[in-house]
């Protein structure tokens, strides 16, 4: 059950790996503002920090990068009725390092050079189920010109792109924001139409065991209000509807 | 950068490895003495058994462990009852760490064991020393090499590891975070060149402390 | 001293140990045997290195084994010292600690020998540092010995201990030995391919052959019975109790008063009238029908012949057993020489001994 | 289920272990023979080196990998020279568990090569066998127990790993997807009932092998 | 029969071997001295199991070893057979597979010995399929010798290979070797504390003292030199060479005709006519003025004596080098009996040899 703990106690965020860098600026952001202590923020893929929470893991808040896993904790009745909801929605972009696009990205994918597509692995990551959506859509899916090369998460399909290894990479867009923020990589992405594939809502549940916390949710107000949003769109999600 | 050059992941996995090394010494020379020595007919069951936490991916292992010592596993209720709580703390990395890296620590202690001279350990006996002295005064210094490997090759391993040590909760700053899912963390962040300086500065640090080991081990081997 | 006996019952592939013995008397028991009669095989489980299917072991007041009560007092828990027939010296130690390792695990009580009297005694001051791995094969022997004295044993088992050593070195080795077992009354087994060896050191012998102590008894009487193995070797030879008469120390010989004569032999560092047992090998000892002129042999015993028999493996050879004042005396001669004096059971001779060892 | 209990990532995976654990031993083998009795000074610096690979999180190590032997790797044109493509296939796969893996056969093996008796070493030389011979003939047979270990060691290890094997593979089915993922992915999808599966058999299935071989093992011993 | 010559310097901590050698007369040369002298360390130099820091090693026509030249012909292709003073045998392979494993690594031209004649001639029969780790510390060295002469080498190195083995054994292995050894023109360097055993063999002796060869020659002129130390030993002897006369064989009685007289020993089976050597220990010699009456010595040799010195480590006892028609002979008498005989340069005496042993 829940337990009763010391006001001064931070926040304990448990996020999915694509959206851990825009937590960070969140927590920095909300604890600069109100002078709180800052959240503490643990990574991970969603799958894994679900099986941890339902193992009592001492989180308050997952922020997941999918829909599925937030529900089943719900079912599992481990969050607090009534908190969760979407915030954010993924973009889904086709990325390769240094050169200027033009074109569609059906024209990109079909470009005799292209040898190897990286994706997040569908069966796993949001984001790689939407890449096949779209591959599938685009008729790519099946006996495809290249080889797709599956990544376990977002940031594994991102690198078999940055080393070289494959020409083309179906990725987030936050995480092409994220990589110009570092030095030395430059790139530019072609924006895929979101019709070709489900949309990639997010959704973030309070855990019960934060019941007794209250800077819980002062937390997730903030992550909800304009400038919250702001931030994550900030980031290259969409708003959620 | 200066976060992702944070120190604490650093001592937290020295702290784990050097911890989960000494308990493996402690736990894997007995058992690699019984299994080398012991005259049970079923030495070889156990000899399988120590080797197959190995051939579960880690963070499947992870996993199961997760289940099996956390808060809704079958043995909850062990745990609440001495008040320890082994997931999501360092207790339950290093057990994690400890279960994982067994057979790196047995395997090679039996080996060499094995090749203790029986005369030399008669010869101890008709001197009146008994099995533990024995052990103690004969094998272990004529083991020494063995010990090394697999004291080098258990802190080596936790050192690396991190699916296990992700599922059991290692994730936590400054509580749980070992370097090595720190330095996974600035790769899966893009954060590049922050993980690459993490990965420097720890090959670096590991060849420098393994080189001054095993350059001690040579001379000593020299002097002998 | 302890005595010593039981019997065991050790299957070993086709080899079979299954004998009885019994270790009684004072001072050392020779173990003599063929190759693979199983010598080692017997000390190994008096030492408790081999758990017999089946017998028992007594040693003073102590059951040290007993199959059938499954009484088993592991080696540590028994006061042996076991100087092995191959090195087992630790390779990790230097000498000194080797011969420190027995003792260290001695109550200061049970301590009785001291390291400077065995390094002395065995020569291995300029060793004490050294690694045991670079030591010769002499070398190895004499600290084996040392490491085994160090533990103060009740009883002590040498196989075969000074193989390596060379002559002068095993001279001083098996004194330094004689004197420590007395001075501690040690009971001990000592395993040799050498009978004269064994026979300067025992009082009582064994003869083992497949697996089975064949022979066993005081050493004067079992050397010199004609029916026992002992006698058929080429070393054959007899001991003979006597007291010092005196000495010529300008000859640098003594007197022993013993059999009824006199006998002279190399000077000897003990007071007139202290007992000593002299050994007289078979092969030094010539038979006369008279009393013989001016010769260098210096001891002339008057004999009668008890018995003749044909040496068993060189019969151009006899092994003559003497009578002399009632003590039994070896000798072999040619079957040629014995016909030529025409030696039968009671003929009157006069034993030519050649020289005298004392059997110390 | 059905798509869940496929059998191509375990056939994979045996393959990888096997051919792995077979390399290994070939390259291990020489270096910890060198290592255990080579006369060089800079033994130590190689000796160090072996364990190096593992002390880093396998992704990242698989991330590096991935640099160095990829498209726009410093070894690239060596790679097209000879024409093989190391990154998304089985050959890469095999390298990355090969170094992965290498200090758990490298140290083992050292450990008994130290124990082979120097006598019997110096009389195989006086009766007519070279540096080769002898090592086959005497140090190979006196170190069995110690190639057992390197082996079963290697072959398990590479069997459980999955970080740097997804690197460097691509998770391509048939191909690069082996088991070790396979089951990572059901846990991942919350398939919790194929991930018990596929790791019950898993583990089932080696310790069976485990079980017979150091049976096997064990009979030897008393036989000889 | 291969020359072997040369001279090495090697130095293992404070020992230092630094010694010329020469082993150029037929048959086995001896190698004897005390523990620790540094015989093994020789035997391992020749063998090439060690590297001398200067020196030169010349084997027949070939160069083993020249420090200046920086030859090093390693082991494996000296064509040696070595037994070790400790047991070096393969754990891991049985009796058989030891035995074979030099001889596998041969030529099929170079393989002389072959192995049921090995087998038979060391009586290894019943151990060919055993485990050598069980076996018995005589059996063990038997192996090891069977392994060594398999290897058909042109230079066989032995290290006391016999310590371990009961006299009967030890004298049938020994037979076995010189005739191997004869029948294949082997070198042979034998290292031996005993020095009957080392004469029995031997055609040449080498003596070794703190890492030097300090007396090196003829068998015959080194073992009956009194400024040697071999006179000094108790088992001192001399080596004759005759020629059978012929056999009694009623008696099982062989006369040998040496130093232009007859000497009987026990039934050789050699045609009369064949040359052979007999060996002669100084303590089975006695001296008479007169011609002896009727004993059981069969053997009366006219002398003179030649030199006479004190024996150095036993003041009681004198060395006596006697001349037998230009043959020496060592006798070892008391002082008192020398003084009896009022022995001098020149005195004509009888030597009584109790016992005459053929050196084969
Ligand atoms: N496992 C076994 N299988 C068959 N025979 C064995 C086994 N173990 C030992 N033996 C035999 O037992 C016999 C006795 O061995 P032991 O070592 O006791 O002899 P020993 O009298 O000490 O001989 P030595 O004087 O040569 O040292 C030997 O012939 C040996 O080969
Ligand atoms: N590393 C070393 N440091 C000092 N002394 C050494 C070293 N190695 C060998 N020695 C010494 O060299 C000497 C010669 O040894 P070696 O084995 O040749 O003697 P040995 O004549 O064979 O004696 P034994 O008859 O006892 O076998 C020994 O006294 C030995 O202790
Ligand atoms: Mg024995
Ligand atoms: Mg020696």
């Amino acid at each position: 059950g829940p337990v009763a703990r010391a006001a001064s106690e931070p926040v304990r965020v448990a996020v999915a790996a694509n959206f851990k860098q825009t937590i960070d600026r969140l927590a920095a952001e909300f604890s600069r503002k109100t002078g709180e202590l800052a959240p503490v923020v643990t990574s991970g893929a969603s799958g894994l920090l679900y099986s941890q929470i339902t193992q009592g893991a001492p989180f308050d808040v997952f922020f997941s990068a999918d829909q599925e896993r937030p529900e089943r904790l719900e079912r599992d009745g481990l969050v607090v009725p009534g908190s969760r909801y979407t915030y954010a929605v993924g973009k889904l972009v086709l990325w390769r390092p240094g050169r200027a696009w033009s074109g569609t990205v059906e024209q990109a994918l079909k470009d005799p050079l292209v040898k190897v597509v990286s994706i997040a692995n569908p069966a796993v990551a949001p984001y790689g189920a939407a890449a096949q959506q779209v591959l599938e859509k685009i008729g790519l899916w099946t006996a495809p010109p290249f080889r797709v090369v599956q990544g376990e998460s977002l940031g594994q399909a991102f690198q078999f792109v940055a080393t070289g290894n494959a020409q083309l990479g179906f990725i987030a867009l936050s995480q092409v924001k994220e990589a110009n923020a570092q030095p030395g990589i430059e790139s530019e992405v072609l924006e895929i139409d979101p019709r070709l594939y489900a949309p990639l809502a997010q959704d973030a549940v309070r855990l019960k065991r934060s019941a007794a916390n209250a800077a819980v949710g002062r937390f997730l107000d903030f992550v909800s209000s304009p400038q919250g949003r702001a931030m994550i769109a900030a980031a290259g999600y969409a708003s959620a509807p | 950068m200066n976060a992702a050059l944070d120190l604490t992941p650093l001592a937290l996995s020295l702290r784990l490895s050097a911890v989960t090394a000494i308990i493996l010494l402690i736990i894997g020379t007995p058992l690699a003495w019984w299994l080398a020595h012991g005259r049970s007919r079923f030495r070889f069951l156990v000899e399988a058994l120590v080797v197959l936490p190995v051939v579960l991916p880690p963070t499947v292992l992870g996993f199961y462990l997760l289940q099996l010592l956390g808060a809704n596993g079958p043995l909850a209720w062990l745990w609440a009852l001495v008040e320890v709580r082994l997931v999501f703390s360092f207790a339950g990395l290093v057990i994690g760490s400890v279960i994982f890296s067994l057979p790196f620590v047995v395997y090679p202690l039996k080996g060499v064991f094995e090749k203790v001279p029986r005369p030399q350990l008669e010869a101890a006996a008709t001197l009146g020393a008994g099995p533990v002295d024995r052990f103690f005064s004969v094998a272990v210094p004529a083991s020494l090499s063995g010990f090394l490997a697999a004291a080098v090759l258990a802190f080596a391993h936790t050192l690396g590891e991190f699916g296990v040590v992700l599922m059991l909760g290692g994730n936590i700053p400054g509580e749980t975070q070992v370097l090595s899912i720190a330095i996974y963390n600035h790769v899966e962040q893009l954060e590049y060149s922050a993980a690459h300086a993490l990965s420097a500065g720890l090959v670096a640090f590991s060849f420098m402390v393994l080189a001054v080991l095993h350059f001690t081990n040579s001379r000593r081997k020299v002097a002998l | 001293m302890t005595q010593l006996s039981g019997h065991f019952r050790l299957s070993r592939g086709t080899f079979l140990l299954d004998t009885a013995f019994d270790s009684a008397g004072p001072g050392v028991t020779a173990l003599c045997g063929p190759s693979g009669a199983g010598k080692t095989s017997l000390l190994r489980c008096l030492a408790g290195l081999e758990t017999p299917e089946a017998g028992m072991l007594r040693v003073g007041d102590e059951v040290w084994f007993d199959a059938k009560r499954r009484v088993f007092v592991p080696p540590q828990r028994r006061s042996i010292g076991y100087v092995t027939q191959e090195s087992s010296l630790f390779a990790h130690l230097s000498v000194e600690d080797n011969l420190l390792y027995g003792s260290k695990r001695l109550a200061d009580s049970a301590r009785r020998a001291s390291l400077d009297d065995v390094v002395d005694g065995l020569g291995l001051k300029a060793l004490l540092s050294r690694r045991v791995t670079n030591l010769s094969g002499g070398e190895r022997q004499r600290v084996a010995i040392g490491r085994a004295l160090l533990r103060s044993p009740q009883v002590l088992l040498l196989d075969e201990p000074v193989s390596a050593l060379d002559v002068a070195g095993r001279a001083d080795v098996l004194r330094y030995l004689r004197q420590v077992l007395e001075r501690f009354a040690v009971r001990s087994i000592y395993v040799s391919h050498d009978l004269r060896e064994a026979a300067r050191l025992a009082n009582e012998m064994l003869w083992m052959e497949r697996g089975k102590v064949v022979a066993q008894g005081n050493a004067r009487d079992v050397l010199t019975d004609v029916h026992l193995p002992f006698a058929e070797l080429d070393e054959a030879e007899s001991l003979l109790d006597g007291v010092i008469e005196g000495h010529d120390e300008q000859m640098g010989l003594t007197r022993i008063r013993c059999a009824d004569t006199t006998l002279w032999l190399s000077q000897v560092d003990a007071p007139v009238g202290s007992s000593h047992r002299v050994q007289i090998a078979a092969r030094d000892v010539s038979l006369a029908l008279s009393a013989p002129g001016a010769v260098s042999i210096l001891n002339v015993l008057e004999a009668n012949v008890s018995e003749l028999v044909v040496a068993p493996r060189q019969p151009a050879q006899m092994i003559v057993r003497l009578d002399v004042a009632g003590h039994p005396l070896l000798a072999r001669i040619t079957r040629k020489s014995a016909l030529a004096l025409q030696l039968q059971p009671g003929t009157r001779v006069w034993a030519l001994v050649k020289s005298v060892a004392l059997a110390e």
